[in-house]
């Protein structure tokens, strides 16, 4: 049990997706205006990369394994977590309109979300066990969101700020979110 | 009788009095209160650590000038004057190792005023404390030359650096002579862990709170004398400049886990006495930490971002490669202020804490 | 209420230097009419009074000059006996300086009241009948909000009030007139607040006063002492305890919810200067003609309280307190803390005219905006628990709704943000602009929705014209038709095209 | 290889009729916009937005292909709503909102043709033919339809005059 809580905590903030790792940049910059969406969309993809996450680990050890399929796994994967993006956008739009039109393209566009399709192959790489699998998405997942949440928190204050025009938009979302990067390494190393 | 006239006028709004506070007295006393902790610190370092500070100061100033030049800001002059860039680069200086070469102060100050404030759009509209961000950005691009301490070698000693040496050792950067380079005690704890030995044993010797408390000890500027900061960010703390709630909560956050972990394992965890009183736990909870423009509004709020810098301090320094975290904790709350911000409003009056109107009383009698 | 607001007890408000002496300790001074009076149309909350009177007319003193015209809205009379020169606009007491209606009366010198009769036991009557005489007599809220009295007297009726809280809080700085009122006057206030007590039905009335006021809260104990259901509740000095909200809390424990008026807790709130002006108006009959006013200011010679006929000019106000010893940075009706600056001195006094300020520039203190650095100072100054740091920079942004979203509909405009800040932002300015902003757009929707239904009638009128039309015209075929086929030989029938009518 | 079509093709099939009985369960009608977008509009069907009335524009609106600020009359507060209705971002620059304006009749140049009456699409012009016009400015919606009818130039757009009771607070000068 501490081994997968000792696993959430360090896939969330040691080696955080976004920070570290620099995977699903375009929602972390696309989809940070308002805290908002960026909660909608961190509940969603938490949803997907867990799902996704034992989804492909069955896969790999049910299917890709046995049948020794190993050059279809980035196939299989993507197929199973657009089918489950596809899900998701349907359930988002039926019970929050609102969500749907502020997440607009993104929402669908987390299938080509890399920290999707690279959490379900690190997992595999890492041989992890199917619970483990599921932890690790999960953190991974969590720590997508937790950054998203700070960074559009730090964005709404920003977008008040009389930001100098040549930096105005996406030049300051960059550097903020590099110097949130910069904090974020304090916890390299970090051995628990 | 004469006609009546109606002239064009400015409008100008209520209230038509005010308190007289100030940003530029604020900053003043902020810098006044840095004085004794720094001027004792200068007389421990000696010269190259005056020369470091002078020239991390004017380097922010100079940064803070060409950038309000650039940017087309009217009244440089004015806005140079609210001395905060000053500020910032007397705190940035204050994290330094007091022998480090010049360029440090000066690439410091490039990030701290251009990249830490000013594309953010200037003063109040950062939303990192931008002598952190210079700190951290420093120790992670120099790690070397940020990790270099020195023994303290008081000026009125023999054997102390003259202004000559000192200019040299600033601006040459030659690296301290081996016989002075030493650790500061929480980097000396780290290395003392990772060799796998004993903290109690480790620290047996020679670090009494007593030298804690003077500070006769290597560390950067602001690491020096616990007392004397101490003493000012009591004098802020009476002028009303800061309010008790950050400080008070960063030493709960630090010292609570420190205690229990002490508890459990002196062996392994440092007690709060080193904790508190070594590194930049005293500097930061008083001056740095406290930052308006990057710490929550509330009063409530203030005592979570407190307590979350104070224990992402204890965490790092415990756990994680860096032996100080104090810089990286507060960037990391600086970036969960909105956050908190947002969930500790307070409440309106006539409204509930969720800001929907107060339920009308049932009409007695009606 | 949470423990977080037990633990951390709402610091609210701001303790300014209060300037009140020696103004509240000189004598009262009364000043004679001036030759002409301005008498503003708009001196009360509400629509402006429908003048009754013509140019030419002789009046007497309590004359009504101008009726109330809608649901919110006061009487206006002749604060002395003259002729009606003009009817027209004059600078309003404004910070805009915008031109207001005024009747121009020319005072004959006799100031002569009309015939007026008090009522000698009015306890007798209805409360209604209480309630319409103040009407009558043009009584509206002194403290500064000048709502109609009578309005609020008769609403509090039907809302079951049962506790009548008097506020001779006085917060602002300099303003001294309810003092000086409950000092040379407390029985008539008394006798005021017993006759407000009939008219709302409520069983007890607390007056609360500043404890930085000894003399006016002795007076008032003393002329109170016979009636127990008259409390005097010295209540401590802080800015803005004269508030609406913060006195009913602070004297009853009841917190008046956002959208709620007092009448909800059960309260109903006047100002110690209604209850003296409700005591002249139904012991004497006489209607609210003058007014005491507070001069005072750094740049006045002679400051202290003077009653002053309403529609006085401020020039000749402040020429008969003594004059300035110096020409003052600004010039504010009211207090400083909330109180409008005037453009120019030759504006009216009116109904709501506590106090005239003749400021100089240390005591305004004016300085350069200088950026905000966040130091929350304004958070704990605000007595309505409101972040102003945040909403002015959404109204900085032009984020108006965000501004909503962080309070701005509960801001009372007390100043007390801006008093505080260091940066010296005027952030009560924002507020205002973004209120009067907001209640443009607000306006802006009432006529989208009223074009909408005229455009909607005209659509309906086109379609029934054409309607018509068409059956006429078929009308018309079918009687041709009928008479093709009395007389086939007639011709085809031309079609003529319809005539256009005028619409109107 | 036949392992690998296979398990391609169930995989496919399977996930798709997942999909399929999904959508049938969260299914959503389409754009309902339109009728709201619509309801936000003046309805005076000036026709300055270059759409056929005001259906027309709701429509081009809900279906993106006109910005929420296309209406002139409607000013800054319309486009605010529908923006807020639509969640679109309103660059505000862009609505050229001069504040509102009132049509007037200039009365030694009116010849009474009622050419502009016939044109105003709130019935706010009054007149009778050969007798001078007058606006109510009760009605008045400021659209402005019936300046180009007029053939003697006596109908004039002028700012509503400010008084005290629709004064706004200038917003400060930004340090």
């Amino acid at each position: 049990m501490s081994e997968l809580i000792l696993l959430l905590i360090s896939t969330a903030l040691v080696n955080n997706v976004v920070l570290i790792k620099f995977l699903g940049l375009c929602p972390s910059m696309g989809v940070s205006k308002s805290m908002d969406s960026a909660l909608g969309m961190g509940m969603a993809t938490t949803f997907v990369i867990t799902l996704a996450a034992g989804a492909s680990w069955m896969l790999e050890h049910w299917l890709l394994v046995p049948y020794e399929l190993g050059f279809l796994r980035i196939l299989t994967f993507i197929l199973v977590i657009a089918a489950v993006v596809q899900f998701t956008e349907m359930f988002v739009k039926k019970t929050s309109p609102g969500l749907y039109r502020s997440l607009g393209i993104y929402l669908p566009l987390i299938t080509t979300n890399c920290a999707v399709l690279g959490v379900a192959l690190l997992n595999v790489q890492q041989g992890f066990s199917f619970f483990k699998s599921l932890a690790y998405g999960f953190g991974s997942a969590l720590g997508f969101t937790l950054v998203l949440m700070i960074f559009a928190g730090l964005r709404e204050r920003i977008a008040l700020a009389r930001v100098p025009v040549a930096f105005n938009g996406t030049p300051i979302a960059f550097i903020t979110i590099s110097l949130l990067a910069l904090a974020f390494m304090g916890f390299s190393g970090l051995n628990i | 009788m004469t006609p009546f006239a109606y002239t064009a006028v400015q409008t100008v709004a209520s209230p038509h009095a005010h308190g007289g506070n100030a940003v530029s007295r604020t900053m003043l006393r902020v810098q006044l209160a840095l004085t004794p902790a720094t001027a004792y610190a200068f007389w421990l370092f000696g010269w190259p650590a005056f020369f470091l500070w002078l020239i991390t100061l004017g380097a922010c100033l100079l940064f803070e000038f060409i950038s309000l030049r650039l940017m087309g800001v009217p009244h440089i002059r004015r806005t140079l004057g609210d001395s905060s860039a000053l500020l910032t680069g007397w705190l940035l200086a204050l994290t330094l190792p007091p022998w480090a070469p010049w360029w440090v102060g000066v690439i410091g100050a490039f990030i701290a005023i251009v990249i830490g404030k000013q594309v953010f759009g200037g003063l109040g509209q950062n939303v990192f404390n931008p002598a952190m961000v210079a700190r951290v950005a420093l120790l992670i691009s120099f790690p070397l030359p940020l990790t270099q301490w020195v023994t303290p070698l008081p000026l009125t000693t023999l054997a102390a650096p003259g202004f000559i040496e000192g200019l040299q050792i600033t601006l040459a950067g030659l690296p301290p002579p081996d016989a002075m380079a030493s650790a500061s005690l929480l980097g000396y704890a780290k290395t003392e862990l990772s060799r796998g030995s004993d903290l109690v044993q480790a620290l047996a010797a020679g670090h009494a709170p007593l030298i804690s408390w003077i500070g006769i000890r290597a560390g950067s500027l602001g690491e020096s004398s616990a007392l004397l900061l101490l003493a000012g960010g009591l004098f802020l703390l009476a002028t009303g400049v800061i309010r008790w709630q950050i400080p008070l909560a960063v030493f709960a956050g630090l010292a609570i886990p420190a205690a229990i972990g002490h508890a459990l394992d002196p062996a392994h965890y440092l007690g709060v006495i080193p904790h508190v009183l070594s590194g930049a736990a005293v500097l930061g909870a008083f001056f740095i930490a406290t930052d308006y423009v990057t710490s929550p509004t509330t009063a409530p709020g203030q005592l979570i971002f407190g307590i979350g810098v104070g224990l992402l301090t204890w965490v790092i320094r415990t756990y994680g490669s860096y032996p100080e975290g104090m810089a990286f904790a507060v960037l990391l709350m600086n970036a969960l202020t909105p956050i908190i911000d947002r969930y500790t409003k307070p409440r309106i009056l006539g409204r509930t804490r969720a800001g929907k109107p107060l339920d009308i009383p049932a009409k007695k009698g009606a | 209420m949470g423990l977080m607001e037990k633990l951390f007890g709402r610091d609210w408000g701001i303790h300014p230097d209060d300037h009140k002496r020696p103004a509240a300790d000189a004598v009262t001074r009364t000043m004679p009419v001036p030759e002409r009076l301005f008498v503003s149309l708009s001196q009360h909350l509400g629509a402006p009074a429908r003048p009754v009177v013509l140019v030419g007319q002789k009046v007497r003193k309590g004359e009504r000059l101008a009726d109330p015209q809608g649901a919110v809205s006061a009487a206006i009379h002749a604060p002395t006996s003259g002729t009606i020169t003009a009817i027209g606009e004059i600078p309003a007491p404004h910070p805009s300086g915008l031109p207001v209606l005024a009747i121009t009366l020319e005072a004959d010198g006799l100031d002569a009241w009309a015939d007026l009769e008090g009522l000698n036991d009015p306890f007798l009557l209805p409360p209604a009948e209480i309630s319409k005489k103040v009407a009558e007599a043009g009584v509206v809220g002194l403290g500064g909000a000048t709502f109609p009295a009578a309005l609020k007297l008769s609403l509090s009726e039907k809302a079951k009030v049962t506790t009548l809280v008097m506020n001779g809080g006085e917060c602002e700085p300099y303003l001294s007139c309810d003092d000086r009122l409950m000092r040379d006057s407390a029985a008539a206030i008394v006798d005021g607040i017993g006759l407000m007590l009939h008219a709302t039905g409520a069983t007890q009335a607390l007056v609360g006063i500043e404890d930085n006021k000894p003399e006016a809260i002795a007076a008032m104990q003393q002329a109170a002492a016979a009636q127990p259901h008259i409390r005097i509740c010295p209540v401590p000095a802080r800015y803005p305890m004269g508030s609406e909200k913060q006195l009913v809390q602070e004297l009853t424990g009841h917190e008046i919810p956002a959208d709620g008026r007092p009448g909800d807790v059960g309260v109903v709130v006047h100002n110690v200067g209604t209850a003296w002006a409700v005591h002249q108006a139904i012991r004497f009959g006489r209607p609210l003609v003058a007014r005491l006013i507070t001069v005072n200011g750094g740049c006045v010679a002679q400051p202290g309280n003077i009653m002053v006929p309403l529609g006085t000019l401020v020039e000749e106000v402040l020429a008969f307190a003594g004059g300035l010893n110096s020409a003052p940075a600004r010039l504010v009706m009211g207090g400083p803390m909330m109180g409008m600056s005037l453009p120019q001195a030759r504006v009216p006094v009116v109904k709501g005219s506590s106090g005239i300020l003749a400021l100089s520039a240390a005591e305004v203190a004016e300085r350069t905006e200088e950026p905000c650095i966040r130091c929350a100072t304004c958070v704990g100054a605000c007595p309505m628990g409101l972040l102003p740091l945040d909403m002015a920079r959404h109204i900085q942004a032009n984020d108006l709704k965000g501004a909503v979203k962080t309070g701005l509909k509960d801001c009372i405009a007390c100043g007390c943000c801006a008093y505080v800040c260091p940066a010296h932002i005027p952030l009560v300015q924002y507020f205002s602009h973004a209120k009067g902003e907001l209640s443009a757009q607000e306006r802006e929707k009432l006529r989208q929705e009223s074009n909408r239904k005229l455009a909607q009638s005209r659509a309906q009128r086109l379609e029934r014209e054409a309607r018509e039309k068409a059956e006429a015209a078929a009308r018309r075929k079918a009687e041709r038709a009928a008479q093709a086929a009395a007389t086939p030989e007639s011709q085809a029938p031309s079609n003529l095209p319809a005539p256009q009518g005028a619409t109107a | 290889m036949i392992a690998a079509i296979l398990s391609l093709t169930i995989l496919g099939a399977a996930l798709g009729l997942i999909l399929g009985i999904a959508g049938r369960f969260l299914a959503v009608e389409s754009n309902p916009f339109v009728d709201e977008v619509e309801a936000l509009l003046p309805g005076t069907n000036c026709g300055q937005c270059g759409f056929p009335g005001c259906s027309g524009a709701a429509a081009a609106i809900a279906a993106g292909s006109a910005p929420a600020s296309c209406c002139p009359p409607g000013g800054k507060t319309t486009a605010v709503a529908i923006a807020e209705k639509m969640g679109l971002a309103l660059d505000l620059a862009a609505v050229a909102d001069t504040g509102p304006k009132l049509a007037t009749i200039a009365e030694d140049l009116c010849i009474g043709c009622c050419r502009c009456i016939k044109n105003c699409p709130t019935d706010a012009i009054l007149g009778a033919p050969k007798q001078i016009h007058n606006v109510l400015k009760e009605a008045c919606t400021g659209c402005s339809a019936c300046i180009d009818h007029c053939p003697t130039e006596a109908l004039v757009m002028q700012p509503v005059p400010i008084t005290l009771q629709h004064w706004v607070m200038p917003k400060p000068l930004a340090a």
